[in-house]
């Protein structure tokens, strides 16, 4: 029964501090925590984000993270959301009006995480590139004859 | 500067309630019937002078051609009035070009339906009057599209598509066939397509609501035959049925042919099955053929026909087979070198028997049958006992099924359902109705109002605003359509975007 | 439902809009004083459905009041196709709630009872314009076949390959056109009028909105309109967006030279939108290239803010 | 009148070989026992979800049948500690920067205190814990930096292996959507050049037992491609080769140092960037602009992450009661289908309706994965998104037999016409999937996955016409 006994054991995935550190917050929803956990190890062992901290809100019931791209740029907020959840715009305010840049991540039961910007007010969409894009489509076409 | 000047046109126009002058008219004969180009599109405003003369140059061509009216000749008008009363338009001098693919004949009069020559109008060959005044294209809008005609939303659907050279008559259901020439897959029978021609009049408009509820008797819609869905895929293995009592050419994995029976067993199960006597379609991957090539065969006897299937009178009985096998090719099939190979290659993820050292050790069957007795005895034991000794269990035991194809059978327990199943049994929906039938622009040469054949889609057409249709509607719909496809054309403030929802069978994948 | 509208309608003719205080919106600056002379914006319903009909309407209203619409109808210069379409111009029911709600337009109704008598004499009218118009084509077309005849001569004049005979011949031929010319009635060119011409069976009556139009507003349509005035307050022109997945695209300029920026979504604070419906919407505009745009107006506080938040696929894949 | 079923799009590049359909072995005959002993995998709950840790089970479950996801990948568990990897003798080793390292022992001090340990204990096994270890490499050293060009290159062709693995190989959803952008008329999304010099393995019939049935394809391998990917034993392996530890590797460095530290964490060595402090003295401009060489001290991860295999509970259902390969823990105990039907049922709304999907489509030999990348609930690959793109883009929907119901994703046409736009942008197809559940069915017949068999489905395939003016407008907007 050697194999039980392995069963037994934990995994680092209970014992991370920082999975203990988001369980701390005190959020009620447990799976909203552990959402907000895996989108924790993506933005820090796959992403290498820096200063990643788990933050709890309290409107939204809701673990929240907090963390930046790179060193020395701007702090985002990420609000990880179990996918088959509804969220209104006022959730979403809720975290925007707090000033930061922010991500809405989505977490599918399969830890599939899909991430998806949002800021306040009206942002123009890039200009296309017009040469840029004339040289792609050039590409495409040498490509679709080859 | 320019606004002003804009004003004083409008004011203008308005004064003359954008009525042409005789000299306007005149010289209307030899204007221009070019489109101006409308040139790329910028990003972002940036008030330069460049781009304002741009967007006033659009805009002039714009205005141009928005305000422009229509002038024709009087000689190539058809005249024609408008019968409220009737919610037609009969025609006053003899029709044009376009009779071959609209209209119908009424008591000796050539008459339109109101989208009819309301698209006619728009397009400049027909002036309808009323009451001894013509009607503007707005008052034809006003009059004619009605929730009991045409509505503004189904008008502009009829618009897009006519413009686009399609040919679209109303949707009657009674020009649906009967339930006896769908089920033996009948084409549409002489007089039923007559009806087209006299249907016009007996459903005009005005009587239709109340026509609808009555001639959709049970007998007069049912399902259209089902396309044989073993055409056209070549690799798309069909699932077969569990019970049948004949191996698989185990060589194929490309096509494996299913098992059919054409006869009554097959048939009166797919009906037990579904409820619905006679409603179904052919389904052919419940129907099998006789199998008359294995040796068994000699001595097969094929039942006589379903007499469901038959007229009343005829009788068919049951037919022997002998005489007919000596007339089939029994030759063993040939392959080629690179068949062979192909063959090989599959084999290669087949594990043979004889790999197995301990039945290599086995010297009779009595010994291989004990090994394989212990073996499953040992395995069941090895079965982890929260899974297997439990009220539910799992649907397969890992090892125990020879191929992938036997596995996904074993687990397959939920069934596939037919979007004709049980579609008879629902009730007419008012919020949905198939209102014309389209036919391809490129039939239009030999499109035979009597003969329409059987049309390209059907429309259904509803509004932005309302409900996405449900499977409840999909099925009574294409129940209603027949063998005929159902399109939903969805129109949102002038923009018209089309759907259709098919049935679809996932096709099984055994690899 | 445009028929027969209750004649009670025509005396209820209250003035401007409810909202006429709040309005800030649009290039407003002509003044209200020419506003008043103008003639109002007709809006003729079909089935509910807003049409402006004249073109110089059509005009005014995107000159004036950014209503940009769609073209619903066969164009006239070339009917048989999709790619540019005429009038009627379908408008929104929030750009026709704002034109109503400013004074600027007002509700056609359609098939008033009309007595004997006037009906009489439009009929007459008509019929009497018809002839004029022939008699004046005529001799347009006379002056033409003239001018053409006329044009021969000099030219021929000209070159001096003209002798005596055929000037001769030439002049016979101008005077029994003088004489005999008739134009085939079959050739007189009519007008089929687009919008509702004067001798029309309707005296145009202009009705101020009546409570029943357009549709009693429910929480919805009333999201819609308020983010709609807000963003057109802000100068930009919205069409409908339905085919991806929103409630208007927003365009920095007027849709004919410039590209549309943002997908707007209209919805209240509160509404819960599954994700999915996020995701798909913000993927969409990611392929299309624009800003998702989710438009709520705050329920609370000033009348007809409205919050914007922008939606972007991240990239972060 | 059916729609047509249109031949799943065949990836131009297949990099890998197809092991098996599902992680269960076949018997060629009746009775005849497999060669390879059934493999009854294991998983546990944690966190309410289904998370499988032991890698030959992670292999086989993702490996055969694309199930779950790497809870630290893309898709495919292949996750590593690090991009950078070092030969110290024979050992191939990842390097960490120093505060990485730090943070790890934080991490692992951090999980000792919260099992409650005495502080003594504790700070007994971090030491134990952070010692370095002397690898028996006595070049190492002193021949540090005479190895330096064979090392560099060794690791810069393992990085480069393994950064083309890594974007080209793995990331199957974005892959997926790129190639399928590109490949079919999607201006909109960028292509990727790079992956021209790849093997081919589809329609190779070696590989591929499908080739047979599209023999146009291409069907040889490119053998220089070949040359080009490094690892060469690995080559039909499923699981990316470039990225991992070879066998060798793994078991040397997978001492089990847990058990005497008295955690359950499974160590591994990874080598520390520490600056090198008798080189600190060094003013030499030169030294310091030349990189200035990091010393590499051998320690043991003192927590270390491995990549977990995360199933969606309609995999992990599928594995237990379809396939019977998977036994499910939940804190050491062991659950019985009902146990887990029950507690799925619980955790996630609409499983029942959700698993019937799954279950359906599995067992019709597709592989279904999720779908919120697309707005929708599964994608189904053929055989699975290393060999073809998705097919389809599926909603699912349950309805009771009046064919109605109050519908779990409620539709107006304007969120239909996104997805339907969608999907078509990335050249799937849109299905809706009815999962029609008689209405005399109650609670408590829902209450056990016997009823999936009164279950019936109903594929719809969605299309949309896009007719001659739309498509004039498509530049315009």
């Amino acid at each position: 029964m050697e194999e039980e006994s392995r069963a037994a054991d934990s995994s680092w995935i209970k014992q991370h501090p920082a999975y203990q550190d988001l369980m701390n917050l005190d959020v009620g929803d447990s799976a909203q925590v552990y959402a907000a956990f895996l989108v924790y190890l993506d933005l820090t062992e796959v992403r290498r984000w820096k200063d990643v901290v788990g933050v709890a809100s309290s409107e939204l019931q809701a673990v929240l993270l907090e963390g930046r791209e790179k060193e020395g740029e701007p702090v985002q907020v990420v609000y990880p959301l179990p996918s088959h959840r509804t969220v209104s715009h006022k959730d979403l305010r809720c975290i925007l009006d707090r000033g930061s840049p922010m991500l809405l991540c989505a977490v599918a039961s399969d830890s599939t995480l899909v991430y998806q910007r949002l800021c306040d007010g009206l942002l123009t969409p890039d200009p296309p590139v017009d040469i840029q894009d004339q040289g792609r489509r050039q590409h495409r076409k040498r490509r679709l004859q080859t | 500067m320019a606004t002003k000047q804009a004003h004083a046109e409008a004011a203008r126009a308005e004064r003359s309630e954008e009525l042409l002058s005789p000299s306007e008219l005149f010289h209307a004969r030899s204007r221009s019937h070019k489109i101006p180009v409308r040139g790329q599109k910028e990003f972002l405003p940036t008030g330069s002078e460049q781009q304002k003369t741009h967007l006033q140059k659009s805009l002039q061509e714009h205005w141009t051609l928005v305000a422009e009216e229509r002038v024709e000749r009087l000689g190539n008008l058809v005249n024609a009035e408008w019968i409220p009363e009737e919610k037609l338009v009969k025609l006053q001098s003899p029709a044009g070009k376009f009779w071959q693919t609209m209209g119908f004949s009424h008591c000796g009069k050539q008459c339109l339906l109101p989208e009819e020559a309301l698209y006619l109008m728009e397009c400049g060959n027909v002036q309808v009057f009323y009451q001894d005044l013509p009607l503007s294209i707005q008052e034809g809008y006003e009059r004619f599209l009605s929730p009991e005609t045409v509505t503004l939303h189904q008008y502009q659907v009829f618009g897009h598509l006519k413009r686009l050279g399609y040919v679209v008559n109303r949707f009657d259901p009674s020009t649906v066939p009967s339930l006896y020439e769908r089920q033996l897959n009948l084409p549409l029978s002489r007089d039923r397509q007559n009806k087209q021609l006299k249907r016009k009049r007996s459903h005009s408009p005005g009587s239709r609501s109340c026509e609808k509820q009555t001639s959709i008797p049970q007998e007069d819609t049912a399902v259209g035959p089902c396309e044989d869905v073993l055409t056209g895929e070549p690799h798309q293995t069909i699932q077969s049925k569990k019970e049948q009592d004949e191996p698989m050419d185990s060589g194929s994995h490309v096509d494996r042919a299913p098992e059919r029976n054409w006869w009554t067993a097959a048939s009166s199960q797919s009906r037990s099955m579904t409820g619905l006597p006679a409603a179904l379609p052919w389904d052919f991957r419940l129907i099998s053929f006789p199998d008359l090539g294995s040796s068994r065969a000699a001595r097969t006897c094929l039942a006589a026909p379903d007499p469901e299937l038959l007229p009343g009178a005829l009788q068919v009985g049951e037919c022997k087979m002998a005489s007919w096998l000596t007339k089939l090719n029994l030759k063993e099939e040939k392959l080629s070198r690179r068949e062979r190979e192909r063959q090989r290659e599959r084999d290669r993820y087949k594990r043979s028997v004889n790999d197995d050292r301990e039945v290599r050790r086995c010297t009779n069957w009595a010994e291989y049958l004990e090994l394989m007795k212990k073996r499953r005895r040992q395995r069941c034991k090895e079965r982890p006992a929260h899974l297997w000794e439990k009220d539910v269990t799992p649907l397969s035991q890992p090892g125990l099924c020879t191929s992938h194809r036997e596995l996904l059978e074993e687990v397959s327990i939920i069934q596939s359902s037919h979007l004709l199943e049980e579609a008879s049994k629902l009730p007419q929906l008012d919020q949905w109705r198939i209102i014309f039938n389209v036919y391809q622009p490129d039939t239009v040469a030999d499109f035979k109002k009597s003969h329409p054949g059987n049309p390209y889609t059907r429309m259904c057409v509803c509004s932005f605003d309302g409900p996405v249709p449900d499977l409840r509607v999909m099925k009574q719909l294409s129940f209603q359509s027949a063998d005929i496809p159902v399109t939903f054309a969805v129109v949102d403030h002038g923009d018209i975007s089309f759907y259709c929802f098919k049935e679809f069978k996932l096709p099984s994948d055994f690899y | 439902m445009d028929c027969e509208r209750p004649a009670e309608d025509h005396g209820t003719r209250q003035n401007g809009g409810a909202g006429e205080g709040g309005e800030a919106a649009g290039a407003e600056s002509e003044g209200d004083r020419e506003r008043s002379r103008e003639p109002r914006v007709n809006i003729s319903l079909v089935g509910g459905t807003p049409l402006l009909w004249r073109a110089g309407d059509i005009r005014r209203v995107r000159e004036e009041d950014g209503v940009v619409g769609a073209l619903v109808g066969s164009l006239a210069r070339q009917p048989r196709q999709n790619v540019r379409l005429g009038r009627p111009l379908e408008i929104l029911q929030e750009e026709a709630s704002l034109l109503l709600q400013r004074g600027r337009a007002a509700v056609q109704h359609t098939h008033n009872q009309e007595d004997e008598e006037s009906h009489v004499k439009a009929v007459e009218a008509y019929q009497s314009r018809l002839e004029h118009s022939y008699e004046e084509q005529c001799v347009l077309a006379l002056e033409d076949k003239k001018a053409v005849l006329q044009r021969v001569m000099n030219a021929k004049q000209n070159d001096h390959t003209c002798d005596e005979g055929t000037e001769q011949a030439m002049r016979e031929r101008l005077s029994s056109l003088q004489k005999g010319f008739t134009l085939p009635r079959s050739a007189m060119a009519v007008q089929l009028c687009t919008a509702r011409a004067g001798f029309g069976h309707c005296p145009e009556e202009a009705a101020f909105l009546a409570a029943d139009w357009p549709m009693p507003r429910d929480e919805r349509s009333e999201t819609r309109f308020r983010v709609y005035r807000d963003l057109r307050g802000r100068g930009f022109y919205l069409t409908a967006a339905g085919k991806f997945g929103g409630d208007y695209l927003v365009y920095p300029g007027d849709p004919l030279r410039f590209h549309a920026h943002f997908i707007a979504l209209c919805l209240s604070m509160d509404e819960q939108l599954p994700l999915c419906d996020v995701l798909a919407v913000a993927r969409l505009g990611s392929n299309v290239k624009k800003t998702v745009l989710l438009c709520s107006p705050r329920d609370s506080g000033v009348e007809g803010e409205v919050v914007y938040s922008s939606l972007q696929w991240s990239g972060m894949v | 009148m059916e729609a047509v079923f249109q031949a799943p799009k065949r990836r131009p590049k297949v990099y890998e070989s197809f092991e098996s359909p599902l992680p269960v072995p076949f018997t060629s005959v009746q009775g005849t026992s497999s060669l390879q002993e059934a493999l009854i995998c294991k998983a546990e709950i944690i966190n309410q979800h289904v998370i499988v840790r032991e890698a030959d089970h992670i292999q086989a479950l993702y490996g055969k049948g694309y199930f779950g996801k790497g809870v630290l990948s893309k898709s495919r568990p292949e996750h590593s500690i690090s991009e950078r990897w070092e030969y110290i003798g024979n050992e191939c080793l990842p390097v960490i920067p120093l505060s990485r390292y730090q943070k790890l022992v934080s991490w692992a001090h951090s999980a000792l205190l919260a099992q409650g340990l005495d502080e003594e204990v504790i700070s007994e096994t971090m030491q134990k814990l952070t010692q370095p270890i002397e690898l028996n490499l006595r070049e190492e050293h002193g021949a540090e930096h005479d190895n330096e060009p064979i090392n560099n290159k060794k690791h810069q062709e393992m990085a480069a292996s393994q950064t083309q693995s890594c974007d080209n190989f793995s990331q199957d959803q974005s892959m997926e959507n790129e190639i399928a952008a590109e490949g079919l008329n999607d201006d909109r999304m960028d292509s990727e050049s790079s992956e021209a010099e790849k093997p081919r393995r589809q329609g190779d019939p070696m590989y591929d037992p499908l080739a047979e049935l599209y023999p146009q394809e291409p069907e040889q391998v490119d053998p220089n491609a070949l040359a080009k990917v490094k690892c060469k034993r690995h080559d039909d392996w499923i699981i990316h080769c470039g990225c991992r530890l070879d066998e060798s590797q793994m078991t040397s460095v997978l001492v089990q140092s847990g058990k005497e530290s008295g955690s359950c964490l499974v160590h591994g060595y990874v080598l520390v960037e520490e600056p090198d402090e008798e080189d600190n003295g060094d003013p030499n401009e030169d030294d310091i602009s030349c990189v200035r060489m990091a010393k590499l001290v051998c320690r043991i991860n003192p927590f270390n992450m491995v990549e977990h295999l995360q199933l969606s509970y309609e995999e992990a259902f599928f594995l237990v009661y379809a396939l019977g390969c998977l036994s499910i823990y939940y804190d050491g105990e062991a659950l019985s289908v009902l146990q887990l039907w029950r507690m799925f049922c619980s955790v996630q709304p609409n499983f029942e309706t959700n698993y019937a999907a799954y279950h359906y489509f599995r067992s019709k030999g597709w592989v279904p994965k999720p779908g919120i990348k697309y707005g929708t609930d599964l994608m189904l690959y053929r055989k699975g998104p290393p060999f073809y793109h998705a097919s389809y883009s599926v909603v699912v929907e349950k309805v009771d037999d009046s064919f109605q119901g109050a519908t779990l994703r409620p539709f107006s046409w304007r969120s239909f016409a996104a997805i339907s736009r969608i999907t078509g942008n990335v050249s799937k197809e849109l299905m809706l999937c009815y999962v029609i559940v008689p209405s005399d069915m109650n609670k408590e017949d829902l209450s056990s996955p016997e009823f999936l068999k009164r279950v019936k489905v109903q594929e719809v395939i969605v299309s949309r016409w896009i007719s001659s003016r739309e498509r004039m407008e498509q530049d315009e907007i």
